[in-house]
């Protein structure tokens, strides 16, 4: 598909690609060489201590598991949003449409301190679950549904585009062969989506996992249940122990960046088939 | 009659995409719709299919009224335009994707690809996705999943459009040859007049949302009754003032002529030719080489007319002066059509005998 | 663009880093600066205030935050600036009492008619008592809640190290909810109605009150810590903005009569004894309040140690 | 394709059912009580000057970093999708990366750096700037946090184009911009909309990275998301609210701006 | 020569897309690239638009060196194969955008996309923007627009592929005389032989990045040089057993033989014929209807050989028996071939002399 660099008759290429160059250099790069430059204060055998420790494990164990429930329940009502906002028409749907990108906007700590007032055991919500045992805030529950708020527009999003795009006869060739619209949306849409899904539901899972703010309010906080790892940075910080602070950051930050680069292949995988080979 | 529509119509808004649709056609049989784009021809098809609810008029498969019966259960296998192949899945789960879905045991369902990807020649090809099937492959994987659920009628929406020239000739012989040999009541859908000629036993003339005329191709070819069908079918020139041919005069009503490239002769020069007294001076404009023919434009009486020439005779050669007869010709008004004969040579021919 | 705030030689912009909750107390007090350096000098001083968790502001001022005094919770945290070569060494004697020109000191706050009837610190460790309190790990302020209980466990077990960790465990273990920071269990108290008593600021206990009247009680404990916020002039900056004498003389002024009604007003503790008799009314004076350089805690530095880091007695208490 | 209504009505109740215990419910939460105190309270907080001066740098900082990043967005774009480069892969992932890290950390990073204990501090001594801790750096972190947005949603666009109608305008001899304003814009625009729409939001209500290159100064270097977080530490939880519903209002002004834009671009063609 | 091009090769990684390509055309000519898909038609053609940069060898247009010049200062006019219309731009806008890049004054481009749209035969749909117009439209705004600036040459890659059968042929003549109107050097790419043959002065048959054969479209049909060219052009029946038919005897080496359809001759049973010795009895197979003549298969020696039947004549049915008379064929290897004639003809021939 694209041209060589050097003979391409489109113009533009040292111009955009220094530009992005730079930009990348100075915005990213520059600033994550520090991270790396702090950690290197710290003995390796600190770090390993750091990042294993049973109560970061735990950390861990917490945010990734909630951070994934989050990202498939929003893959589940991100696509049942978007679907609804791209094939119905019905009255408050501009409604809908313009709350999606909310939780973008509102500041992370006042969504925190909203939801657990909510969700509290004597909130609004919490305390129709409160008599039957269950605690929302202050538990995990309460951690993933902060979670769910903050990631909700990513799913939404990145799928609506792609719903969008999908060339109606593909249904009506799964009808005409007795597929039922339950069928239809499992075997022929759904494949189509998985990659936006994929794409919205990394994204979500990613930024569910540095979440802070919005969590801190609502999680508890309670050591090995419902701590999670960007607190427990925050523990280290207010140590002043920038080096483990940033150990366990660059854990984390792998871990994510795992995670998009898992999904950027699976992504290239379904793209091959779909477009073929390497083009 | 297999597959029955009576009195279809059809609107979309004030257009009337169907207009009184009816014909019938007979099991096994395999029909064309031809004519041009926009004519409604899809719609037809869509209609049979359930994909589309007529605003009146019945539709029969097999003597049974299908206009209530849920488009799965039509028994209707349809091949799309650009095949519609489901991208995510290969060949082997496009195939097997009706049967699955009616809860064919998994070894019939096995067996019942395997028939069929002989049958399409993609032996060895089932894990293969779409994308890495030419064209002419993906229109055959389409054809067999819209025929692996044992549909009574397959319907194909111009079939062939999407595939390069060359492909497309082998496709058409093999579809034919394969729908014959399953049997299957079939329609397919087309613009391009040599793809009906050759592929379908009967063809539909579709203009304007209704049936102008339906028969063998080679009878629509030579015997046409509208004269929309007389001006669509064949490469014609059609003549306003044809009565400046020497054997044809005007006649009221009819304000032009359409003569087809096989009702002129050529004659060279040098050639002795039989009707001497009716033929006229002509001379070659363009001589063009289109595969296994020339087609030759002369120029007679300043009006420019369409033929062919053999590659085996002598080339004809641009400026060239020819004798030129022509035979006959279709008269038509705005409703009507009329078959003239060439007066002057029956006249001649007389003579002769 | 890069704004570099062009400071002249002697300038009269005064940044004070302070942290939460402390907005209205500075916000009254530099009212009364200004007018006071008004009168002195006749130069007209602006101050920039800045508040957030005690150590997040520590840490700001470290990283380039430029702060001419810094007002904080902790002296832990005013430290760690001196460690970051900041602050000259010995500046807890720059100002009278360790340089903390107010006191605080923690107390319960309760529900209205107290229903779990705690009066003391051995009423929280009752089945079926919820406490809240923020993490002394992500929050400075919360660590002098910790050093209460630890006061009262010393004084009651004697010195007995392992019932005192004994104590604290089980104090822990009625811990619902440990927010990051005082506010945050203040919200988990008073708004969502979590737990029955919140273990807070003097300070902090009388703003809830006076937010949410009649709602709730404070209950003063026999024993608890005397939480010293600690004032600094952040040397270096201040030298090269040239302000070392304003700042100076704003931490000075905290301590004069004027000031420390302010503080009063702003329910802190004030450490001029004849002001703070005033307010006996407000604050129970009653209290034995333990310093944290008594020998049980042996200053800042030994408390984290021994405490607070990584594996310290408090981790010990979570730890499975 | 049949009725299917049920499945219809089923759908439309379930979204916004979510929709409402997810977003109107904690919306009707920040109303209620930044009009706890009422209306006048309520103005009184709007009024003040420090909350006008962190809406002013709000604005301000979301401005720069949409403007920024969407020059480089599209720039990104270009250069990523326009021509073959062996790195592009690489490239294209780099710019996911503030997705991937946490915002705290993120800020944490600017600081390390550009900070008096950072690496890069010895430079920034000798020309005198001032990065974090400053307006800079607010921008700074605010332009980090939200940079993949915008070269996100109109890369796939101009992949899935192909190349075709630039090379066609190239060809006939049209300059790269001509070529990008007459040729290219109008397949990218409604991508490049509706990731300024996501950018713009996410700048506004920016808070853990902002936080910590902030210094929170009064009057200098508070936003809005930072002015609610002290309000609230400072026992002032209506007051926060207010704050907060200034937020709401403009992701709400972003809302109409939208439909506005929108509506334009559907009755300019076709 | 107006364009030339000497030994250019391009790589793609190892794979060889123009393999030392060398040929020149005359000013006003207008040419075409057949080849199968794959070949690196579309490469030599970018080559010499300079979208694409050859590794090696020289691009001439008007006796200048182009390589290094800038793709927009050749004065090369493209059409590409999808149009590659501006979406956003109604039709006027797309032609202009040329003249308006070079800053033709306004009034100047006004008359000219009048003059244009005339040409084409759009007046009037100025303001219809590309989806508004069908395939066929398209292409002539696509051509529209490339000729606009009046290049010196104009390239045209698969300018019929996207269109419908029937509007294509229309297509082909009018570009066909349009183009030698302008009087412009031009060259289009195509996969179809009949289109190549209609429309092209001179076929440049391309396979695996190299040119086979070149010359007129009757020349190269008439005498192919390469077994390649033999088996790509024309309806032919390939046949291994070649010394079956009468007349006919192996020859070392050549393993195929090619068959031509008008290689063929049939005969009636109740006709007389000439060559009576050397025809063998065969049976038909299928009649196939297509257009303007008949396709038949006729089986001769359990063979398959395809050849053709004029309407005029008395028709052919399937199952009749028939005399066929194979007059020639071109016997193939993997690199040469050689054309043979019926030895028994010939010997049938002489004798009468
Ligand atoms: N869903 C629809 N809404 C409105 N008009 C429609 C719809 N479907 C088809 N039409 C119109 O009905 C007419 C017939 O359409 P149809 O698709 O049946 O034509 P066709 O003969 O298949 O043409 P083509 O050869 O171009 O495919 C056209 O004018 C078309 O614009
Ligand atoms: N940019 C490229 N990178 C790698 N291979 C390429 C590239 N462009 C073309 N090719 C390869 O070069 C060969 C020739 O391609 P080209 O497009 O010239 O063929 P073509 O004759 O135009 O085929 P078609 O009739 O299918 O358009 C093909 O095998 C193709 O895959
Ligand atoms: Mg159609
Ligand atoms: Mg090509
Ligand atoms: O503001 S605190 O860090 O003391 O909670």
């Amino acid at each position: 598909m694209g041209r060589t660099k050097s003979n391409s008759i489109i113009p533009g290429f040292n111009l955009s690609m220094g530009i992005t160059i730079f930009y990348i250099s100075f915005i990213i790069l520059l600033p994550l060489i520090s991270i790396v430059i702090v950690t290197s204060g710290i003995t390796w055998q600190n770090f390993l201590d750091t990042v294993l420790d049973s109560r970061i494990i735990a950390g861990y164990e917490v945010s990734f598991f909630c951070s994934f429930i989050a990202a498939v329940i929003n893959c589940f009502f991100g696509t049942m949003l978007a679907w609804v906002l791209v094939r119905y028409e019905f009255p408050g749907k501009g409604i809908i449409d313009g709350l999606i990108e909310l939780p973008f906007a509102i500041p992370t700590a006042v969504a925190g301190i909203s939801l657990a007032s909510l969700y509290s055991p004597t909130g609004f919500i919490g305390q129709l679950f409160a008599p039957f045992g269950i605690k929302i805030a202050y538990s995990q529950i309460g951690i993933t549904i902060a979670l769910i708020f903050v990631t909700i527009p990513f799913v939404v999003r990145t799928v609506e585009p792609v719903l969008k795009n999908i060339d109606p006869v593909f249904e009506e060739a799964a009808y005409t062969l007795g597929a039922s619209r339950f069928t239809i949306f499992r075997r022929i849409i759904l494949p189509e989506l998985i990659p936006a899904l994929l794409l919205g539901g990394g994204l979500a899972f990613a930024r569910a996992i540095g979440e802070y703010g919005s969590v801190i309010f609502i999680a508890g906080n309670m050591p090995f249940k419902s701590e999670i790892v960007p607190l427990l940075i925050m523990v280290k910080l207010q140590q002043f122990n920038y080096g483990e602070a940033t150990s366990i950051a660059i854990v984390m930050l792998l871990f994510s960046f795992f995670i998009m680069f898992a999904i950027n292949s699976l992504q290239a995988y379904q793209q091959k088939i779909v477009q073929g080979g390497t083009k | 009659m297999y597959i029955e529509l009576k009195n279809i119509n059809k609107n979309f808004g004030a257009y009337k995409a169907s207009n009184n649709v009816s014909f019938a056609l007979p099991a096994g049989s395999l029909s064309a719709f031809l004519g041009p784009s926009g004519s409604g021809k899809t719609t037809i098809l869509r209609i049979i299919a359930g994909l589309e609810t007529p605003d009146s008029g019945d539709i029969f498969i097999d003597g049974q009224r299908v206009n209530d019966i849920a488009p799965a259960k039509r028994g209707i296998g349809f091949v799309f335009q650009n095949y519609a192949l489901f991208r995510y899945m290969n060949v082997f789960e496009n195939i097997a994707f009706g049967m699955k879905i009616k809860k064919v045991p998994a070894n019939k369902i096995k067996k019942r690809v395997e028939e069929l990807t002989e049958l399409i020649g993609l032996k060895g090809l089932e894990n293969r996705y779409p994308v890495q099937l030419s064209g002419g492959q993906k229109q055959r994987v389409a054809f067999a999943r819209a025929i692996a659920p044992e549909p009574k009628v397959l319907l194909l929406d111009e079939p062939f459009a999407a595939i390069d020239a060359k492909i497309r000739k082998e496709l058409r012989q093999w579809l034919k040859t394969t729908i014959k040999k399953l049997n299957i009541t079939s329609i397919f859908v087309t613009h391009d007049q040599d793809e009906a000629s050759e592929v379908a036993d009967e063809i539909l003339i579709i203009n304007k949302g209704r049936v102008e005329q339906s028969g063998s191709p080679l009878a629509v070819y030579k015997k046409p009754t509208t004269p929309f069908v007389a001006q669509f079918i064949g490469e014609n020139s059609l003549i306003n003032n044809y009565d400046i041919f020497k054997g044809f005069y005007r006649q009221e009503g009819f304000s032009t002529a359409v003569i087809r490239p096989e009702f002129i002769s050529i004659f060279k020069e040098n050639e002795e030719y039989k009707n001497a007294y009716t033929t006229e001076p002509g001379i070659v404009k363009t001589v063009t080489f289109r595969g296994s023919y020339l087609e030759v434009i002369v120029d007679l009486h300043d009006t420019e007319l369409k033929t062919v020439w053999p590659t085996d005779r002598e080339i004809l050669h641009p400026n060239e002066k020819v004798g030129v007869l022509i035979k006959k010709m279709y008269l038509v008004d705005s409703a009507n059509i009329r078959e003239v004969e060439n007066e002057a040579l029956i006249a001649d021919n007389s003579v002769i005998i | 663009g890069c704004k570099s705030d062009s400071e002249s030689a002697s300038s009269t912009q005064l940044v004070n880093v302070s942290y939460d909750p402390t907005r209205e107390l500075y916000q009254d007090y530099n009212e009364l600066f200004i007018k006071h350096w008004k009168e002195k000098t006749g130069q007209d001083v602006t101050v920039t205030q800045s508040h957030g968790g005690s150590g997040a502001q520590a840490r700001s001022v470290i990283e380039g935050n430029d702060a001419d005094v810094v007002t904080l919770a902790l002296e832990y945290d005013v430290t760690a600036i001196e460690k970051a070569g900041l602050i000259s060494k010995g500046w807890q004697n720059k100002f009278p009492h360790d340089s903390a020109p107010y006191t605080s000191t923690i107390v319960f706050l309760v529900r209205k008619g107290n229903p779990k009837n705690i009066k003391d610190w051995d009423d929280l460790i009752k089945p079926g008592v919820g406490i809240i309190t923020p993490n002394p790990k992500t929050s400075g302020g919360a660590r002098w809640n910790y050093l209460a209980a630890w006061a009262y466990a010393n004084e009651k077990y004697q010195g007995d190290d392992t019932q005192m960790k004994d104590y604290m465990k089980k104090l822990f273990a009625n811990v619902l909810v440990l927010d990051s920071g005082a506010r945050g269990a203040t919200t988990t108290f008073v708004e969502n109605g979590q737990g029955d008593v919140l273990l807070a600021w003097e300070n902090e206990a009388y703003l809830s009150l006076k937010e949410h009247p009649g709602e709730f009680e404070i209950v003063s404990p026999s024993i608890s810590v005397l939480a010293q916020p600690s004032v600094a002039v952040v040397d270096k900056i201040a030298e090269e903005r040239g302000t070392s004498q304003l700042a100076e003389e704003y931490l000075n002024y905290l301590y004069s009569p004027e000031a420390q009604k302010v503080a009063a007003e702003n329910f802190y503790r004030p450490t001029d004894e004849n002001i703070l008799k005033d307010y006996a009314d407000k604050f129970d004076l009653n209290m034995k309040l333990v310093n944290i350089n008594d020998p049980l805690f042996g200053g800042w530095d030994k408390v984290q140690e021994t405490h607070f880091t990584d594996g310290g007695i408090f981790d010990q208490i979570y730890s499975k | 394709m049949g009725k299917g209504s049920f499945t219809k009505y089923l759908l439309i109740t379930l979204s916004s059912i979510f929709i409402f215990v997810m977003l109107i419910m904690p919306l009707m939460v920040i109303l209620s009580e930044a009009f706890k105190n009422g209306i006048s309270a309520y103005a009184d907080v709007l009024s003040d000057a420090f909350t006008l001066h962190a809406l002013r740098l709000t604005l301000f900082a979301t401005f720069v970093s949409v403007v920024c990043n969407t020059i480089f967005g599209l720039f990104a774009a270009w250069a990523l999708t326009r021509f073959y480069y062996k790195r592009s892969k690489f490239l294209t992932t780099l710019i996911d990366i503030p997705f991937a890290i946490s915002p705290v950390i993120a800020g944490l990073i600017f600081s390390l750096t550009f900070g008096r204990i950072g690496w890069a501090q010895p430079i920034l001594n000798i020309f005198h700037i001032k990065i974090v801790f400053a307006v800079t750096g607010i921008v700074l972190v605010t332009i980090f946090v939200t940079l993949p947005f915008i070269a996100r949603s109109v890369m796939p666009v101009l992949h899935a184009r192909g190349t075709e109608e630039e090379e066609a305008a190239a060809l006939m001899g049209a300059g790269g911009f001509t070529i990008f304003r007459k040729i290219t814009f109008p397949h990218i625009k409604w991508a490049l909309l509706y990731g300024i729409i996501l950018c713009t939001a996410r700048a506004m209500g920016e808070f853990g990275a902002v936080s910590v290159v902030s210094g929170h100064l009064r009057g200098k270097t508070d936003t809005l998301p930072l002015l609610v977080e002290i309000l609230y530490n400072d026992f002032k939880m209506a007051d926060a609210f207010a704050v907060s519903t200034i937020l709401v209002l403009l992701a709400l002004i972003l809302l109409i701006l939208k439909n506005v834009v929108e509506y334009k671009w559907h009755s300019a063609k076709e």
